[in-house]
């Protein structure tokens, strides 16, 4: 398991553009509020606490391609199958990693952006508790859905079409200060169903 | 003194059965060729014999206990697919670091693969090799050495003569250390091993 | 209990399938004359009451099959009887076109209501929501080329999506109170008269009856579409 | 006759809604069955050929 994470953390680093992309890409999304809606600080403040959570559903969709795709594709999977014999380890370590890469950078950049919007440090904390909660949640949902449609066409559409509605209770709730604790059971609940349709998933796929 | 038995195994793949009622026991230090038709199930035989599938009737047992319950069998053997397992845009050198983890052991590659003639591919990127080069690093995989099976699937397509011949050579080494090694080919060898099986 | 389906069964289906045809158009016939001509206008809504008899029945089915594909998919995990399969897929396009149906209707109806074409509360947003999960469903069946695979897969979504609705139902009532306290214009659901009764019983009979005949000439095809496979292999 | 077109002042909500719910269901019956008398053709033929 810990080889595993290992091995995911320098494949990652190795092509550290896929992870660079992201954090870009959940930049611009924000970025690009103040140029649609004036500069209003407290509209400015209003929009930041929603649309940072659209920000975080995409970043997190355009990722879904790269958490099993690659290795199934190339035929590293097999091997990392046949080394972690009991397949919920393997997805534990996949969740770990896939969070550190791609959910973590978004979070650390999360303050420097929450100033942008001028929200003051107490908000800046509710947001990123909240966020921190919630990206879990979505990394869980995003890895069974991976696993599930490992032999469709590579079609990113369809897994957006599959991982939007899941992702719905998560911004629903996310955008409320007051519901982190809403957030960590929808979270959680998310963890006992991903690990065992993920196992599943990967399971079928290895026939 | 590994003794590896097939005992009527049949598979069903969909619809269509493609093993029907195999028996085989093979002991160390033995080579198993498996032959058959483009679809006959030898890649199916070989996923069944590392615990891919799961799903067939028949049993498969390694010294008497059956696969599925021997938790110490998935470590026992090395798996080489028709994929290559190489990430195209790496080099071959970050490519065998990957492979170090995985596999947990930390080979000399340097080394291995001026034994193999390859070291001056070390620092290019995969995507960049042809077919065959891409299989010679693939079985550069047969080096990491806690292994007592090999099965590999179609290991000579690519292969020109003078690397087909050295896999031979590696897999009679291998045999000669009480080693088990299974492959598929639908090409005759050169050489006749221990033992044949067509389905 | 292991059904198996034989030819006879299917001959029977078959058979069955003129009548069938036949009496949805028949009862759907007279649902329009009860709807269109017989049924008074409603007092607040005045004629565009209307819209109900269709948009009532094709909500209430679209859910119902929702339920009935769920349901056969833990069914065919739990038994291992293909039929079960057969049967989720040749239902699912029905439903997805009754929900379908349901919004469309639903928001063409909300016009002269509310006065918009949609509102943001939870029947419609979940609705919504089941529309995907249709699609989900069905396509990616569509796009996975192995097919034994292909059923496996999308019923276990089917399954996910199932308990994913209920939450997004309690999650979107939960946020219009967060919101936009008691602003909302919900349906007003007055008891019904008995001259409206009528024709919503005979149209949701009618969809009944539509529901019925196309899932049997999908069970067909799904069938054959299995068989196919089958050969090829 | 006109009363009846007309719906109250509601007509185009009304007829639009209806046509387009029977539109719907008409031609999704039609690709099914066209897909049926299709696929049938198909497999009759195939089985012709096995036998």
């Amino acid at each position: 398991m810990l080889n595993l994470i290992k091995r995911d953390l320098l494949l990652s680093f190795y092509s550290s553009a896929n992870f660079f992309f992201t954090v870009s890409f959940f930049v611009l999304i924000l970025i690009l509020i103040p140029f649609a809606f004036g500069t209003q600080s407290d509209q400015l403040k209003l929009l930041f606490k929603g649309v940072v959570w659209i920000a975080l559903a995409l970043s997190i969709i355009i990722t879904v391609d790269r958490i099993y795709n690659a290795d199934y594709e190339d035929g590293n999977l097999d091997i990392i199958m046949q080394k972690n014999k009991t397949i919920e380890y393997l997805v534990i370590s996949k969740y770990v990693t896939h969070w550190f890469i791609y959910c973590l950078p978004l979070l650390v950049i999360l303050p420097i952006l929450s100033f942008l919007f001028y929200l003051d440090y107490f908000e800046t904390i509710q947001i990123f508790i909240n966020l921190f909660i919630g990206s879990f949640g979505m990394v869980f949902i995003a890895n069974f859905v991976s696993a599930l449609t490992l032999g469709a066409k590579r079609t990113i559409f369809l897994k957006a079409i599959i991982m939007i509605p899941l992702f719905v209770p998560f911004i629903i709730f996310g955008s409320d200060a007051a519901s982190w604790p809403i957030l960590l059971g929808l979270s959680m609940l998310s963890f006992v169903i991903s690990i065992y349709v993920t196992a599943y998933g990967l399971r079928l796929y290895g026939e | 003194m590994n003794e590896l038995k097939i005992e009527d195994l049949s598979c069903k793949r969909g619809e269509s059965k493609v093993l029907n009622n195999i028996n085989i026991i093979i002991k160390s230090g033995e080579t198993l060729v498996v032959k058959g038709r483009n679809g006959s199930g030898k890649t199916t035989l070989l996923r069944i014999l590392s615990n891919f599938i799961t799903s067939y009737q028949g049993k498969v047992s390694l010294n008497d206990l059956s696969i599925l319950e021997d938790n110490l069998y998935n470590n026992k053997f090395n798996l080489i697919g028709q994929k290559n397992s190489l990430k195209d845009n790496l080099s071959i050198k970050k490519n065998l670091e990957l492979w170090d983890i995985i596999f947990n052991e930390s080979l000399d590659h340097a080394k291995l693969l001026e034994r193999d003639n390859l070291d001056h591919l070390i620092n290019r990127d995969v995507g960049s090799l042809s077919d065959g080069q891409k299989k010679c690093i693939s079985l550069h995989r047969l080096n990491y050495n806690k292994y007592e099976f090999w099965f590999l699937d179609e290991p000579f397509v690519y292969l020109d003569e003078a690397n087909t011949n050295s896999l031979i050579e590696k897999i009679n080494r291998f045999n000669e250390n009480m080693g088990i090694v299974i492959l598929t080919s639908n090409i005759n060898l050169p050489k006749k091993f221990h033992k044949e099986v067509n389905i | 209990m292991y059904i198996k389906i034989n030819n006879n069964h299917i001959e029977l289906i078959k058979s069955a399938n003129p009548y069938l045809i036949f009496a949805t158009i028949f009862v759907f016939i007279i649902g329009l004359y009860y709807s269109l001509f017989q049924s008074p206008p409603d007092y607040i809504q005045g004629d565009s009451m209307r819209i109900m008899y269709i948009h009532v029945p094709s909500a209430w089915f679209a859910l119902m099959t929702y339920s009935i594909l769920a349901g056969s998919c833990v069914l065919w995990f739990i038994t291992r009887n293909p039929l079960f399969n057969v049967v989720a897929r040749s239902i699912a396009q029905v439903g997805m076109v009754f929900t379908l149906m349901s919004l469309i209707t639903g928001s063409i109806w909300g016009k002269p209501t509310w006065g918009v074409w949609w509102v943001w509360d939870a029947r419609l947003t979940s609705m919504l929501i089941l529309f995907f999960l249709y699609i989900a469903y069905i396509f990616l069946w569509q796009a996975i080329s192995n097919k034994e695979l292909a059923s496996k897969i999308s019923a276990a979504l089917a399954i996910i999506g199932f308990i994913n609705i209920p939450i997004i139902k309690f999650s979107v009532d939960w946020w219009n109170t967060l919101h936009q306290p008691a602003s909302i214009s919900k349906l007003s659901t007055p008891s019904i008269d008995i001259s409206m009764l009528i024709p919503l019983f005979i149209m949701t009979i009618a969809c009944f009856l539509f529901l019925v005949t196309v899932s049997l000439i999908r069970f067909r095809l799904v069938l054959i579409e299995n068989k196919m496979l089958r050969t090829i292999n | 006759m006109n009363e009846l077109l007309d719906m109250g002042g509601y007509a185009i909500f009304v007829w639009s809604s209806y046509g387009i719910f029977f539109f719907s269901l008409v031609i999704f019956f039609l690709i099914n069955i066209l897909n049926l008398r299709k696929y049938e053709k198909i497999f009759n033929k195939t089985k012709k050929k096995i036998d």
